[in-house]
């Protein structure tokens, strides 16, 4: 009678971060000899789909459940009700963000969105030149989404603190609507950068600056000249980054957020550990660290 | 003199590259019974649909009883008394009989501000009569209207009219798809409206029935009235050598 | 006998109803008996009230020949302008009213534009759909306001009673769907929705004022996506500016599973209703049949199919039954 | 001239011209020159095609009076499968073929279906869209195969010389779009897609195989849809499977836009170009202008509403101008 | 005796809930004009459809010079030689009138496995013809048939039957919305079809039309025929009385 686990995300089967959440859910379940399910919703990011299919998996009684917890209201009776019948629920990829305060889950494990881009603009701005006016450019590629606006959010407020610190520097911030689409963002980067030539940097909440660097490459734009850096390592961005065009790229470790509660939830049942929260990096990836990575990308392990 | 119930004043129409009235004068009394007669495409449907609200003159003047009247919608003519059966069948395929008999005119058990519950018994009876009043024999009064014969819903659309008799009855080739029986019925209809002092518009290519039932016959050819005399003083031979 | 099967299968959504019996009856037998369980049912009476509420305005749109492809965005703006305008200060209950007239005015917007320039509403309310999206987006700057601790859920989402299998919602949505029910089969107003979408032409030549009513239409699908939106909202406790993306499609296919037609003029709220249970259903079945994430959409994809495919052979069925029905 | 000038208004897809240059002429003022710049033209040039070669084939299934949401789905499943066959091993032409008939398959199914069951190709289609999303998950195993490097892109998407302005994926659009408009208005082909658009009954009863052209129709938008995806594969270098997400109603639009009637039977391929480049144009002057991203949306839904309504108010004063037109 | 061109053996067609044709037999010989008429709703165009493929049979049997055929689609039925005109308009309103005349038998200037360029040129000047034959007066074969007056589409009808004669021609109620002129040109022609050698089923509600241009009058009456006499042996009087 093995473990019986279902997991609850906010976003959607095409979403290739979560297919590595998915391998490293599916190995470790593999290996605890674990029933398992994970839930994605139809439409990315829909915070009411995956509520209703958080209350259905409670419905079928599992021992444990993991969620992310993409809103800090939306989730909390459900995952109450889960706890008070003796469900296991941890918080995996996205936590509340008032923490174990917020919500009754019992550990989180992975890294924070507003953190994650916090961090994201911190590692870019080693690479800002060091004089001169600096032009920013933040893509919210889907204004309105949790996930997006925070790392937005996060990115910015790295952006703003940099901005006051450097008071005697000409530096503005811009945000567009970048689009969740490889060729729209390229195409409205593109655009934009081609009305801005003298751009800095541009930040992307998710992956979809590998089009950006597309563009920079067709145009012959040599890497460097416009920084790209963004959110996780999908072999896209890596191939991109081996070219030079992405300078810095935020991984949280999908494989590990699929794979870690899996163990937790198993050293629970059986031996009665109380589940910790587990940070799953920093996270930030560099092109000299592309040529290891990039195979274990390819197998999804990254 | 009597002031005319419908004139008409210099009316023109242009439909995209058409010139379908050319300058139409036109004066019916109340009472008259005209015949609208005239080769295809002369115009006749399009008077009509002026005359009833569903398209509007490009210029001119239409007037009611005397009085200048701008007739934006069906609504306005029907409001103004004027009742019409267009020559393309006008009733909505996806309702019953009964229903379409009383499209926006339903008898209401109680209402607020003319919205209410439909008096659904009293519809359906009475458009049983009303059909059998056109010697029509429909299965039962909920059969959808897009289930029907042609001449079945031609004969639903004259039942409407009859129903509910107004000032001014147009009717733009009621006859098209109906039995001897009901065509007999409709002229016999026709006929009967001076004596209950209306006023008839009638559009037909059948001189004999045109001049069966018409006190006054009316040709049109190309946008205009060409010929305008009384029944009594003209031949079906003249009419027909004219068109 | 096979006169009353005839009537039966004759009306597109009863033939659902009974679609929505096997399909249960399949889910309960896959899912271990977990589908018709309490502690389900109770989960999927949460958000049922609130999509077939949206189902039921687009469904009376359709029937008067027009589309709304703008109600998950009005889902989204309703609950959001709430929460904005009660962290003004404005009470809850003016503050609903507000919101609910900000769905009303953009259902007229919707309604005027698209009939006063003759354009289809399949673009009118596409523009809407960006439009109402990122107002909510604007004024909720990116980041959802706080609902205060202390609205009256009681009257919206609470559980009826304590342990209840239904939330006030619920009887909100029955009381809704038998008005709009009566509206559309018994009211002279409902007569004119249906023939305004039988056949415009021959409306409007009958003297019904077809403009006015596609606009009320218009205004009544706006208000009731956007209740719905705000009874997702109280129940979820927080205004997300995300909400109800994608919504305007499953509406669609709500509507048309339950029978109504593309073209106007067809269709009921129950078959509405019917529709929005068989999504919701299927969605639920397949999330308690342990479908693989990656074939989940596969199999909504199919089944969705088969439920219009089973729905227009059992219309045929009834076709070829010989029975002189009316005499 | 007022007959010329009528004949050009009456024209929606001209009328649409019209409106374009003036959108143009506002943006280049706004982007200070920018947004015709070789650079960015270049640029706007990369994503034109594909998004076109959608749009015509909606277009052209729209003028027979159909529907298609997969657009979206086929258009990533296509390069993922032929990514998938490559990596097996199998040379590129049989890859391609393979995936484009691949392609066909879904089409003539969307077809099949919606005909032999009569139900609306709405929810045909919806259900492909959920199913060919799925099937490209599912054959990527989640992880998009990477494409060899050595793949023909001098055939499809590399400039068609260093530093022209056009790609090679224009020159199989322009090439494409010629024949498409050649099918529609010159042969007899052509005109029982329209016949059977503008009424299937009439059609059927003049002795026109009505499924049979429909069916066509839906291959021809499947196909084409899918070589547009495995275009922007090509260009971008990698087979996500998100591509193409949102599509099917920003193909629709680009129809509308372009003068086609959503209740089939006209429309023209020019108009779908015209259509997209209205829609490509407005997003990217939109980002030249530096339209803030909450608001962005809004003003993409007020041009799309906008556009329409000036396509509809030059057809009414096309209308209007009162010359004889044939004689 | 000369095998018939049309037999129908049996036939019997429900409508959800009606029980529209009722055992119908009925032979015509190559050569006839039949003319068919009845009450409204009797059943005429649904045994039309039938013969010309719109409708299928629920049981019973259509034979056509002898064999046994299955008429699946209009298509099928106009491979066989029948050419109907329906009572209700089945012209593409968005489309131009020659396009219209030849949909579904353009002039190919060339083509392979029957798809190719059309002869627009040609469909243009045999399509003026065509419309001339009938005596109808159109402004350009380029106008749109939805933008026609209801005689101009019949006219349109008419003359595309007439273009493409074929072995049998099914019209039903062709006259209606016809102004005089067409209406005569109408009866010539039908009257014409036998020194043609070809077969003809006319169906009117118009006694005159019909005996006018039939040898032989075929009355039906709730979906079954109940008359059947040469026009020589009848009178109108007679059919009158019947109906
Ligand atoms: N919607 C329209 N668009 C363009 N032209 C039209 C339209 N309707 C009618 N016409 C044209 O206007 C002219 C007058 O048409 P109308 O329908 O009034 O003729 P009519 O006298 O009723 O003929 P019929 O006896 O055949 O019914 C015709 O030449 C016709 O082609
Ligand atoms: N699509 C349909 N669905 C249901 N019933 C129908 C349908 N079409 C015709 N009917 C019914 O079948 C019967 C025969 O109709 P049909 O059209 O053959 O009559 P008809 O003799 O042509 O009459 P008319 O002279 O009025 O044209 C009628 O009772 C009619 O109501
Ligand atoms: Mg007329
Ligand atoms: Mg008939």
């Amino acid at each position: 009678e093995g473990l019986n686990i279902a997991f609850i995300s906010h976003s959607s089967a095409s979403n290739t971060f979560w297919q590595s959440v998915k391998k490293g859910y599916d190995d470790a379940c593999g290996k605890v000899g674990a029933s398992c399910q994970l839930i994605l919703t139809q439409t990315e990011g829909s915070v009411e789909q995956a509520v209703a299919n958080l209350q259905a998996a409670i419905a079928s009684r599992p021992d444990a459940i993991f969620v992310a917890i993409v809103d800090n209201n939306a989730y909390d009776n459900v995952i109450k009700e889960a706890v008070d019948s003796g469900i296991l629920v941890l918080a995996v990829n996205v936590d509340d963000s008032e923490g174990a305060k917020g919500n009754a889950r019992k550990a989180f494990i992975g890294q924070g969105f507003t953190a994650a881009g916090y961090s994201l603009a911190k590692a870019q701005s080693e690479n800002f030149p060091k004089e001169g006016p600096l032009n920013l450019l933040v893509g919210v590629n889907a204004p309105g989404q949790t996930w997006s606006e925070q790392r937005a959010g996060g990115v910015m407020k790295f952006l703003e603190e940099y901005k006051a610190e450097h008071a005697d520097r000409e530096i503005t911030i811009t945000r567009i609507d970048s689009a969740t689409d490889l060729a729209l963002t390229a195409d409205r980067i593109g655009a934009y950068l081609n009305a801005n030539p003298e751009t800095t940097a541009y930040f992307d909440t998710g992956y979809w600056h590998a089009g950006v660097a597309k563009v920079l490459k067709d145009r012959g734009i040599e890497p460097g000249k416009v920084l790209l850096g963004g959110f996780d390592l999908v072999p896209e961005v890596l191939q991109q980054m081996e070219a030079g065009y992405v300078q810095v790229q935020v991984d949280q470790q999908p494989y590990m957020q699929g794979f870690m509660p899996v163990m937790q939830a198993y050293l629970w049942k059986t031996a009665g550990l109380t589940p910790s929260d587990i940070d799953t990096g920093q996270g930030i990836v560099t092109p000299k660290d592309v040529p290891t990575i990039l195979e274990m990308a390819k197998q999804g392990l990254r | 003199m009597t002031t005319p119930v419908i004139e008409c004043r210099n009316l023109q129409k242009w439909y995209s590259g058409v010139h379908a009235l050319k300058n139409v004068n036109l004066i019916i009394h109340p009472g008259e019974t005209v015949g609208l007669v005239g080769d295809n495409g002369a115009g006749k449907s399009t008077l009509i649909k002026i005359l009833s609200g569903v398209h509007h003159q490009d210029s001119g003047e239409v007037m009611i009883e005397g009085r200048k009247v701008d007739l934006r919608s069906p609504k306005d003519a029907m409001r103004h008394g004027l009742e019409t059966i267009y020559q393309y069948n006008s009733m909505v395929p996806t309702m019953s009989i009964a229903r379409n008999l009383f499209i926006g005119r339903e008898p209401l058990k109680w209402s607020v501000f003319g919205f209410g519950l439909m008096d659904q018994k009293r519809m359906r009876a009475e458009s049983v009569q009303a059909i059998a009043d056109v010697d029509l024999h429909l299965r039962s009064p909920d059969a959808l209207v897009g289930e029907l014969s042609g001449g079945q819903r031609q004969g639903v659309a004259i039942a409407r009219a009859m129903h509910f008799k107004s000032k001014v009855l147009i009717l733009d080739e009621p006859t098209n798809h109906l039995s001897v029986k009901e065509t007999d019925k409709v002229i016999g209809f026709v006929r009967g409206l001076k004596a209950q002092g209306l006023t008839g518009i009638f559009i037909s290519h059948n001189m004999q029935h045109v001049f069966q039932s018409c006190d006054r016959i009316v040709a049109m050819a190309r946008g205009e009235i060409v010929f305008d005399k009384p029944t009594a003083a003209t031949s079906i031979d003249e009419v027909h050598a004219l068109l | 006998m096979k006169r009353f099967l005839k009537i039966y299968l004759d009306k597109p959504e009863l033939a659902g109803l009974a679609l929505l019996i096997v399909l249960l009856a399949v889910f309960q037998v896959k899912s271990n008996g977990v589908l018709l369980s309490f502690e389900n049912v109770r989960g999927v009476m949460g958000l049922l009230p609130e999509m077939a509420l949206v189902a039921i305005g687009v469904t009376i749109l359709m029937i008067c020949g027009e589309f709304d492809l703008s109600v998950g965005s009005v889902f989204a703006l309703m609950p959001m302008s709430m929460a904005v305008i009660l962290n003004s200060g404005v009470p809850f209950t003016a503050a609903v009213l507000l919101g609910l007239a900000i769905c009303a005015v953009i259902g007229f917007i919707n309604g005027y534009v698209t009939l006063q320039f003759s354009i289809p509403s399949f673009i009118t309310t596409l523009g809407m759909l960006f439009i109402a999206r990122s107002l909510t987006i604007v004024i909720s700057g990116g980041f959802p306001p706080l609902l205060p601790s202390d609205l009256p859920t009681w009257l919206f989402t609470d559980y009826i009673w304590q342990g209840a299998l239904f939330r006030m919602s619920f009887v909100w949505f029955v009381g809704i769907a038998v008005l709009a029910a009566a509206l559309l089969s018994l009211t002279n107003f409902g007569n004119w929705i249906r023939a305004t979408g039988g056949f415009n032409e021959a409306a409007a030549s009958m003297g019904i004022p077809v403009k006015r009513v596609k606009i009320v239409c218009f205004m009544l699908c706006s208000v009731l996506a956007g209740f719905a939106g705000l009874l997702q909202v109280l129940r979820l406790g927080s205004p997300l500016p995300s909400i109800g993306e994608g919504l305007e499609l499953q509406a669609v296919a709500a509507a048309v599973i339950g029978g109504t037609a593309l073209a106007g003029g067809i269709g009921t709220v129950f078959g509405a209703i019917i529709g929005t249970l068989l999504i919701r259903t299927i969605d639920n079945g397949l999330v308690l049949s342990r479908v693989d994430a990656n074939w989940f959409k596969f199999a909504i994809g199919v089944l969705t199919m088969f439920a219009v495919i089973a729905n227009a052979w059992m219309g045929k069925m009834s076709r070829k039954i010989k029975v002189e029905a009316h005499k």
